[in-house]
């Protein structure tokens, strides 16, 4: 079948050597297998993501977004502008609709996007999130037709965050209870932890920056819920939510005296690995605490 | 009518066949109920039953037919016949459904059995069918009392039906307070914003309405009658007066405002600027949407107060919600919006119920009016202007407000007429020679208003109050029951209510009105008996005159003449049968139930000697909760004693003591009257019976000390009709208590 | 059934429940000829499914009683159950309406002996009891049900069970050859009265009641108080049948919230205070209620009735919109919010809570004519001399009160409409 | 006081609600609360919040400018939106937060050393410099928000955390010398200002 093309926006985290840039990675691998095609938006610009607005208030946020999705039109016309970032995702969504629905949004927007000589033509692309691409456009179906190593025994908790769930969050999910991450972990053989409480349940985002004894202590909750369900690990489709739940576990098991050390990975490194790729083509690499019984798997 | 022929057809359809000896109860029926016609059927109820009867009906002459099958509440349809009387031996539900299937139980199953026949044939002996009272008249005609919105609506939906109206309005002018409004909100969604106030053009509909003689300045002097034939005088101001006769009356004269000057702490009365939400509309509709202060000042801060002296147990307050005063509010928030100014809701609970109320709610913040959840504590003189002191609940401290001017949303104060049950309680008490009683009603008989319809009643001028002063409803399941057939209330002074309800209540109050016209028509009565063509006649040369029963009639049917003979006015009745009962020489009767009809039913229970261990007891039991509760004790199989008879009465209110007296004189061990829940949140049907009842027979125990016989064995029950297994329970514990303080010793 | 005779001098009556019988019965005793259409096998509608009513604490099926004897008594009330409205054409004075009669496999020969429901086995979900009961495929819906017949349900018609059904049946009543029938009535009005149904409490997913045994709606709650209910009366939890003693009450479940229906439904304030009255009533002293609210509407003269409810010590009141329901130990549950009087956060254990689930009215879409105006909250909005007037909860969201003199009222404007035809019929 | 601070109050002497409406953010909402808690009960860092949004709405209507724009309350909005998704009024909470905040800091009034404040503006202008962020540069200017003693001891706090980043590929210390950038930068900047330039206007000119 053919090709299915987007226009792409990574965002700064999935850069080279950047946080997520295992996501990146791994992102790229199940493309290839699912035949997708993700076209980099040029010369795209931070989205300033959700905590950006201390410094940079409305209008200039928006219009972070605006400049790339005026950019994305250009280069790629009307293709989907697909985000794996939640920030990445939620900001350009939330620009398109606030210009959409906000007369004086709007013109003070095209003021500025004038500044640089670039506009928005007309309708402005549906902007999703990746997950939304492999549920709505490929579907759990075709994802299992591509699994050739099962996922058996693994037990994983399925941690949705926030970003990705609310406020737009995948059509068809509930805010409390979105089931999706557990679909795509029975989709690759594994078993999700069943009623796993904390899986829309903020990691304190930003914050862990600036408040990180307030947002670790949100982190501890998710991860002991997820040891409580029984999981070997933690999936996740968010970058700042991976990795808030697996760095500072180490800070967590100082302050609480706690033993956690569970892995934290992005669906599409499960994809990579359940479609039979090799551990670097799923940048396990880039896991800080090792996924072993993935990497077990990926090496059979 | 031509002579009583009995015929009794005895079913042997589900189970009653097999556990019951039919052929006996055939014999019984016609060796000792006198039938002359017994036949016995495997279906009695299915087509080819049913015309059996039918052929004995047309080809035999019976006209007296008893029915041994299943209770009367069931297949009612098919044991439906034109012009005999009916009644019915309760055999499925009464019998056998509630007694084992065993040998030991079957002889005493029988006895019920042969028992429940006798008694049924003893009824319809005594039957008679209704027939006409001759006083029906149908008059096309409504009064309508009020000339606000709910009376000029309750004229055009009559009118509209083809009635013809006379509306009294007090005053000068139609409109009543609705007329008083600047703005008001739209009957249809979306309910967010403001409409134009149409009672003008309702006032001009009303004027041109042919089917409507509208009368200003007038009130009514005189109210005879009953439904059907109510004849009204009408006097006005000038003195002018005139007679109208009409079939039924609609009051609906509606509310006052709670008088503010009660309420100085809120600056009630203290300053101008503090006033009710009628004043407030009225100054706002004067100056055309301004808000003006009194000295004719632009007011820019408006602050309302909710519940001011409403919902509050303090003495002189009301401790009722008037329902309407947070719509209203918000409504008169959003004209100082419009003005240019700014508004302040200070609630307790923000009452914006139903689909309309949301909206309002919602509204009224678009609109940017600021709603506070808080408690105000006094509104004081600040500067030129007001200041409101409260505590504001979400913040949770103590703070004030200025404004130009407050808003008071007091609540409404029902325009009723005195109860007329405080004037009768008077009598009483001081037949009674309670000092201290009469006192306190004597102050209240005082400070109450005048009358507003003047009815020429044996139990008084005006419609009864409920609570609060709110007129008579049942409240629940039929909001238009008063205690005065044919004469409905409506709007606010029956609830407190907004002009919207008002208009919805005002047109189903016209409906009943109507309704009570065409019963009173063929003599029919109105619920819960509706279709009953029976009703109650007195032998004039028996009565003592005593005016029990034109004092214990809860619905004022029954007035006096001059020299105190009851004066029965079929239309008014409601045919529960208190006045039968309250008659101590047994001179009232229904032709189709009466004293005899259940006194020989009583009677024709077998009643075995006092050493055979069979008790006999004797259940009197509501047909409205009682009884149906018994019938489903017997579909769900509650067992209860063997030795009960059941015998269904209309009300409590009905059971005249003779029939007490009788039962023990026959020699039952134990007589047990089931009614329903009696007081202020009474069920009674016929809101006085069952507490009636009560009053009676708790005056039985002279008769049994004179019979020298145990108190215990005569019982008056409160029950419901979910006591589906508590009644059985209740049965069995008196068969108990019968074995404790032994048979009685009156049998022959 | 098909002979059912109909003129454009009929008013039509669309539902059994309080509201349809008081519309059928007010215009049948002012003398006109009514129809009266039941969807379910027995009338009485939601009323019949509770315990009491506030604020009386009285119970309904007495005042059912009286009506259903009204209904006995008069000749003019033609009632059809297992029947459906799929159509509506036509104006004021000349309506068709198209109705889908259900097969009920039972005849008028029944006499509720119960034969039929000994004989078979297979049981299902009692509608009646919201499914927390099971019932036999041959039933009565309840003991008062009327009319007084037994239903064949559909599942078992052509089972082995039917069979059973109809060999048990001494009186020829059960009838599996029954199928649907669709008549075509003229009639001149329509009292469209088919009231609400509780708000599907699944979608208010912060309270978790698919997820949590013990997160129960108020409708089921009042099933448990009847001795013939799911569990013989008794208050008891979900998860392992134990008394309650701390049971929390949240209002405005699913009602002012646009997330799910946008208007207030009036009723849920009152019917929380009645039930505060069953747990004093049945539990005493020994279990506490909370109730979290916005605003406590019990207005007009019910008020004295939240006033006494308020002095009862077991019952507390807290402002706050509960945020979410999480898991607690041993079956119980944590209730998480602010209380807004004052900003006090809680994180209160319950043993059992009881959601104040919204009135969502069941007005069909694509039924009525054009002009027939249904608004926002799905509601029948009055028009005029539409012909088709909304009664009781089809109108609004009404109390028991309410709802009965909203159906007086519309039985006056159906009949205004079929005695203008009258008087052009001559 | 800063000038523009000086400005509202004297502009806005009447109404706080007023002023919030026409300079915050999707403040035209606050008007709409009713007060029902739902969100200050669904905020994961609700117990840290001295007041919740409930409680700064009523504040707002109730005109208490210092209070709101000198609490640290809105700074704790961790943007999870569970108060957006469970509102049932509808009302964009998280956004009024980040507006109510970002106004605070407009007109000088945010909590000396609110560390969120702080982060936030670090991360604005990191991004702003390139275009896109540097996350070494992002994390040492955090560490060293404070100053170099403070900054010191967080590095070394931070320091597992950066060496496991740098052995995972997941952080790059030659980011120190620029790092990632957008080609057009200027573009950017003059971009951003305009949008400053149109929103201060907005502020300034709003006729309440």
């Amino acid at each position: 079948m053919a090709k299915r093309e987007y226009s792409f926006y990574p965002g700064c985290s999935s850069q080279s050597k950047a946080s997520s840039v295992n996501y990146q990675k791994s992102t790229q691998t199940i493309c290839e297998e699912l035949d997708i095609q993700l076209n980099e938006i040029p010369d795209w610009n931070c989205c300033a993501a959700s905590i950006g607005y201390g410094g940079g208030g409305e209008l200039p946020r928006i219009s972070l977004s605006a400049r790339n999705i005026a950019l994305s039109q250009q280069a790629h016309g009307q293709q989907d502008i697909v985000a794996t970032c939640a920030a990445c995702w939620l900001a350009t969504r939330e620009a398109k609709e606030r210009i959409e629905h906000d007369s004086k949004v709007k013109s003070g927007i095209d003021a500025a996007l004038g500044e640089i000589g670039i506009k928005i033509e007309g309708a402005m692309p549906k902007t999703r999130h990746m997950v939304e691409v492999l549920i709505e456009d490929i579907g759990y179906g075709e994802i299992q037709s591509k699994v050739k190593k099962p996922l058996d025994g693994l037990k994983i908790a399925g941690y949705v965050g926030c970003q990705t769930n609310r406020p737009f969050g995948i059509d068809g999910e509930s805010y409390e209870n979105p089931k999706y991450l557990d679909k795509m972990i029975e989709t690759v053989g594994a078993a999700p932890v069943e009623n796993y409480e904390k899986k829309a349940s903020c990691c304190g985002g930003a914050l862990m920056f600036s408040e990180p004894e307030k947002s670790q202590a949100l982190v501890k909750d998710i991860i002991e819920a997820a040891y409580d369900g029984g999981a070997d690990m933690i999936v996740t489709p968010c970058p700042v939510c991976q990795m808030n739940v697996e760095v500072y576990q180490g800070h967590i098991n100082k302050t609480y005296g706690t033993k956690f050390n569970i892995p934290v990975v992005y669906y599409s490194t499960l994809m990579a690995v359940a479609f039979g790729r090799n551990a670097k083509d799923a940048a396990l690499d880039g896991q800080m605490i090792r996924a072993s019984k993935l990497e077990d798997i990926a090496n059979k | 009518m031509a002579d009583m022929k009995i015929g009794a057809y005895i079913c042997q359809g589900c189970g009653i066949g097999d556990r019951v000896d039919t052929a006996q109860l055939a014999s019984v029926a016609k060796r000792e109920g006198k039938a002359a016609v017994a036949r016995e059927h495997e279906f009695l109820c299915n087509a080819e039953g049913v015309k059996m009867i039918q052929d004995d009906i047309a080809n035999e002459g019976v006209n007296h037919v008893v029915i041994a099958a299943c209770s009367r509440r069931a297949k009612t349809e098919a044991f439906s016949f034109d012009g005999v009387c009916i009644s019915r031996a309760n055999l499925r539900e009464g019998v056998i459904w509630v007694r084992p299937d065993t040998d030991e139980a079957r002889e005493t199953t029988q006895e019920m059995a042969d028992d429940y026949v006798r008694m049924a044939c003893a009824e319809t002996k005594y039957q008679k069918m209704p027939e006409a009272s001759g006083e029906q008249g149908l008059t096309r005609h409504l009064l309508v009392v009020g000339g606000g919105i709910s009376g000029m609506t309750a004229a055009l939906e009559a009118a509209k039906t083809g009635y013809k109206v006379d509306l009294v309005e007090k005053t000068g002018q139609l409109g009543g307070v609705a007329g008083e409004m600047y703005k008001k909100y739209p009957d249809k969604a979306p309910y967010n914003v403001l409409a134009d106030n149409t009672t003008g053009a309702m006032v001009e509909a009303v004027n041109a309405n042919g089917n409507i003689t509208v009368h200003l300045n007038t009130s009514v002097t005189k109210t005879d009658g009953a439904p059907g034939r109510f004849t009204v005088s009408l006097a006005t101001e000038s003195g002018a007066s005139k007679d109208v006769t009409v079939g039924a009356i609609i009051q609906a004269t509606g509310f006052t405002p709670y008088d503010m000057s009660k309420l100085p702490e809120l600056g009630g009365g203290k300053s101008p600027d503090v006033m009710d939400q009628l004043a407030f509309e009225k100054m706002v509709k004067a100056n055309g949407g301004a808000i003006k202060k009194a000295d004719g000042s632009e007011a820019k801060n408006v602050v309302f107060v909710q519940c001011a002296g409403q919902r509050s147990e303090q003495p002189g307050h009301l401790p009722y919600c008037s329902g309407h005063c947070c719509m209203t509010s918000i409504k008169q928030a959003r004209y100082v919006k419009e003005a240019g100014g700014d508004a302040t809701v200070i609630f307790d609970d923000l009452r914006t119920p139903g689909a309309d109320g949301e909206d309002v709610y919602r509204g009224g913040q678009e609109a940017g009016v600021t709603f506070s959840k808080g408690k105000v504590s006094a509104v004081e003189a600040a500067g030129k202007g007001l200041k409101v002191n409260y505590n504001d609940r979400i913040l949770a401290e103590d703070t004030s407000i200025d404004a130009d001017i407050v808003v008071l949303a007091t609540g409404m104060v029902p325009n009723s007429g005195p109860n007329p049950y405080v004037k009768l309680d008077l009598e009483m008490a001081e037949k009674d020679g309670n000092a201290e009683l009469v006192e306190k009603l004597k102050a209240e008989v005082e400070k109450a208003p005048p009358s507003i319809l003047n009815l020429m009643y044996r139990q008084g001028t005006d419609v009864p109050h409920l609570k609060h002063g709110f007129t008579d409803s049942h409240f629940i399941c039929f909001p238009y029951e008063t205690r005065r057939t044919g004469i409905y209330t409506a709007g606010p002074v029956r609830r407190p209510m907004d002009a919207h309800q008002a208009i919805e209540d005002a047109t189903g109050a016209t409906l009943k009105a109507i309704q009570a016209c065409e019963n009173a028509a063929i003599g029919r009565a109105a619920h819960p008996r509706s279709g009953d063509l029976s009703f109650p006649s007195f032998r004039k040369e028996g009565c003592t005159q005593c005016k029990r029963c034109t004092v214990e009639c809860p619905f004022g049917a029954i007035n006096e003449d001059d020299k105190g003979y009851p004066q029965y006015n079929e239309a008014r009745c409601r045919r529960c049968g208190t006045c039968m009962g309250a008659c101590p020489v047994r001179v009232i009767s229904f032709e189709n139930y009466s004293v005899e009809t259940v006194g020989q039913q009583l009677k024709a229970v077998d009643m075995p000697d006092e050493f055979s261990e069979k008790p006999r007891l004797l259940v009197l039991a509501c047909e409205n909760d009682a009884y149906p509760a018994l019938d489903m004790a017997g579909m769900t199989r509650q067992e209860y004693s063997a030795y009960a008879r059941i015998i269904p009465v209309r009300c409590l209110g009905s059971v005249n003591t003779i029939w007490i007296t009788d039962a023990l004189n026959s020699g039952y061990d134990g007589v047990m009257l089931m009614g329903c829940q009696k007081g202020d949140n009474y069920q009674c049907h016929f809101v006085k019976g069952s507490e009636i009842a009560h009053i009676r027979m708790s005056k039985i125990d002279d008769t049994l000390t004179q019979l020298n016989l145990e108190k215990e064995r005569v019982q008056t029950y409160e029950v419901s009709i979910a006591d589906i297994q508590r009644i059985p329970q209740i049965i069995n514990d008196m068969e108990k208590l019968i074995g404790e303080i032994g048979m009685s010793p009156f049998k022959f | 059934m098909s002979e059912v005779i109909a003129t454009n001098q009929t008013i039509l009556v669309v539902g059994g429940g309080i509201s349809g019988l008081t519309a059928a019965l007010e215009a049948a005793e002012c003398g006109k000829q009514v129809i009266l259409l039941e969807k379910s096998p027995s009338v009485g509608g939601r009323v019949s499914q509770l315990h009491k009513y506030f604020p009386k604490l009285c119970v309904p099926s007495c005042g059912l009683e009286i009506q259903y004897r009204r209904l006995k008594a008069n000749k003019n009330v033609r009632l059809l159950t297992m029947a459906e409205v799929t159509q509506i054409s036509g104006e004021a004075g000349n309506f068709t309406v198209s109705v889908k009669v259900a097969p009920r496999y039972v005849n008028e020969n029944c006499t509720a002996c119960g034969e039929c429901e000994k004989a078979v086995s297979a049981e299902f979900d009692d509608e009646f009891n919201y499914g927390l009961k099971k019932r036999k495929g041959a039933y009565l819906v309840s003991n008062m049900a009327y009319p007084q017949r037994f239903v064949i349900d559909p599942r078992i018609a052509a089972t082995d069970d039917g069979a059973k059904a109809k060999a048990a049946c001494k009186y020829g009543a059960v009838d599996l050859e029954m199928a649907e029938q669709n008549l075509s009535l003229n009639v001149g009005a329509v009292v469209w009265a088919t009231g609400w149904k509780p708000y599907d409490a699944a979608r208010i997913q912060p309270y978790g009641y698919d997820r949590y045994d013990n997160v129960i709606t108020n409708v089921e709650f009042e099933r448990m108080l009847d001795p013939f209910g799911p569990t013989g009366g008794k208050i008891v939890r979900p998860s392992d049948g134990k008394t309650p003693q701390n049971i929390a009450f949240i209002q405005c479940a699913g009602s002012r919230d646009q997330n799910h229906l946008k208007h207030c439904s009036r009723i849920c304030c009152m019917a929380t205070l009645k039930q505060t009255t069953y747990v004093k009533e049945q539990l005493g002293d020994a279990c506490k209620s909370t109730v979290y609210y916005i605003d406590i509407r019990a207005i007009d003269r019910i008020d004295d009735f939240h006033r006494k409810v308020k002095e009862d010590t077991n019952v507390t009141f807290v402002k706050s919109k509960v945020a979410n329901i999480t898991a607690g130990s041993d079956g119980n549950v944590l209730l998480n919010g602010v209380d807004t009087e004052g900003y006090n956060r809680y994180r209160n254990e319950h043993d059992l809570v009881v959601l104040a689930t919204g009135m969502e009215s069941t007005v069909p879409a694509g039924v009525f004519p054009a002009g027939i105006n249904i608004n926002e909250h799905n509601f029948i909005e009055l028009d005029g001399d539409s012909g088709i007037y909304g009664a009781g909860c089809s109108s609004d969201a009404l109390d028991v009160n309410r709802a009965a003199q909203n159906a007086t009222a519309a039985a006056l404007r159906a009949i205004q409409v079929v005695t203008r035809v009258a008087g052009q019929e001559g | 006081m800063s000038d523009m601070n000086q400005a509202m109050v004297e502009k806005y002497r009447s109404s706080f609600l007023k002023e919030v409406e026409a300079n915050v953010e999707e403040g035209h909402w606050v008007k709409m609360c009713m007060q029902c808690g739902v969100c200050s009960g669904s905020c994961p860092l609700g117990p840290h919040w001295e007041h919740p949004p409930q409680e700064i709405f009523m504040m707002i209507r109730a005109g208490k400018r210092e209070d709101v724009l000198s609490s640290s309350s809105m700074w704790m909005c961790t943007s999870c939106y569970n108060c957006i998704a469970r509102c049932p009024r509808g009302l964009p909470i998280t956004h009024i937060m980040h507006g109510l905040a970002t106004y605070a800091k407009r007109l000088g009034l945010q909590p000396k050393n609110q560390p969120t404040a702080k982060f936030s503006q670090l991360f604005w202008n990191n991004l702003t410099k390139t275009g896109r962020v540097n996350e070494l540069k992002l994390g040492l200017a955090l560490y060293f928000m404070n100053g170099i003693g403070p900054g010191i001891k967080t590095a070394l706090k931070m320091q597992d955390v950066g060496l496991g980043m740098l052995k995972t590929g997941r952080l790059n210390p030659l980011e120190i010398l620029g790092g990632h950038s957008i080609k057009d930068k200027s573009g950017l900047q003059k971009m951003l200002k305009k949008a400053f330039e149109i929103e201060e206007a907005q502020i300034k000119d709003y006729k309440g």
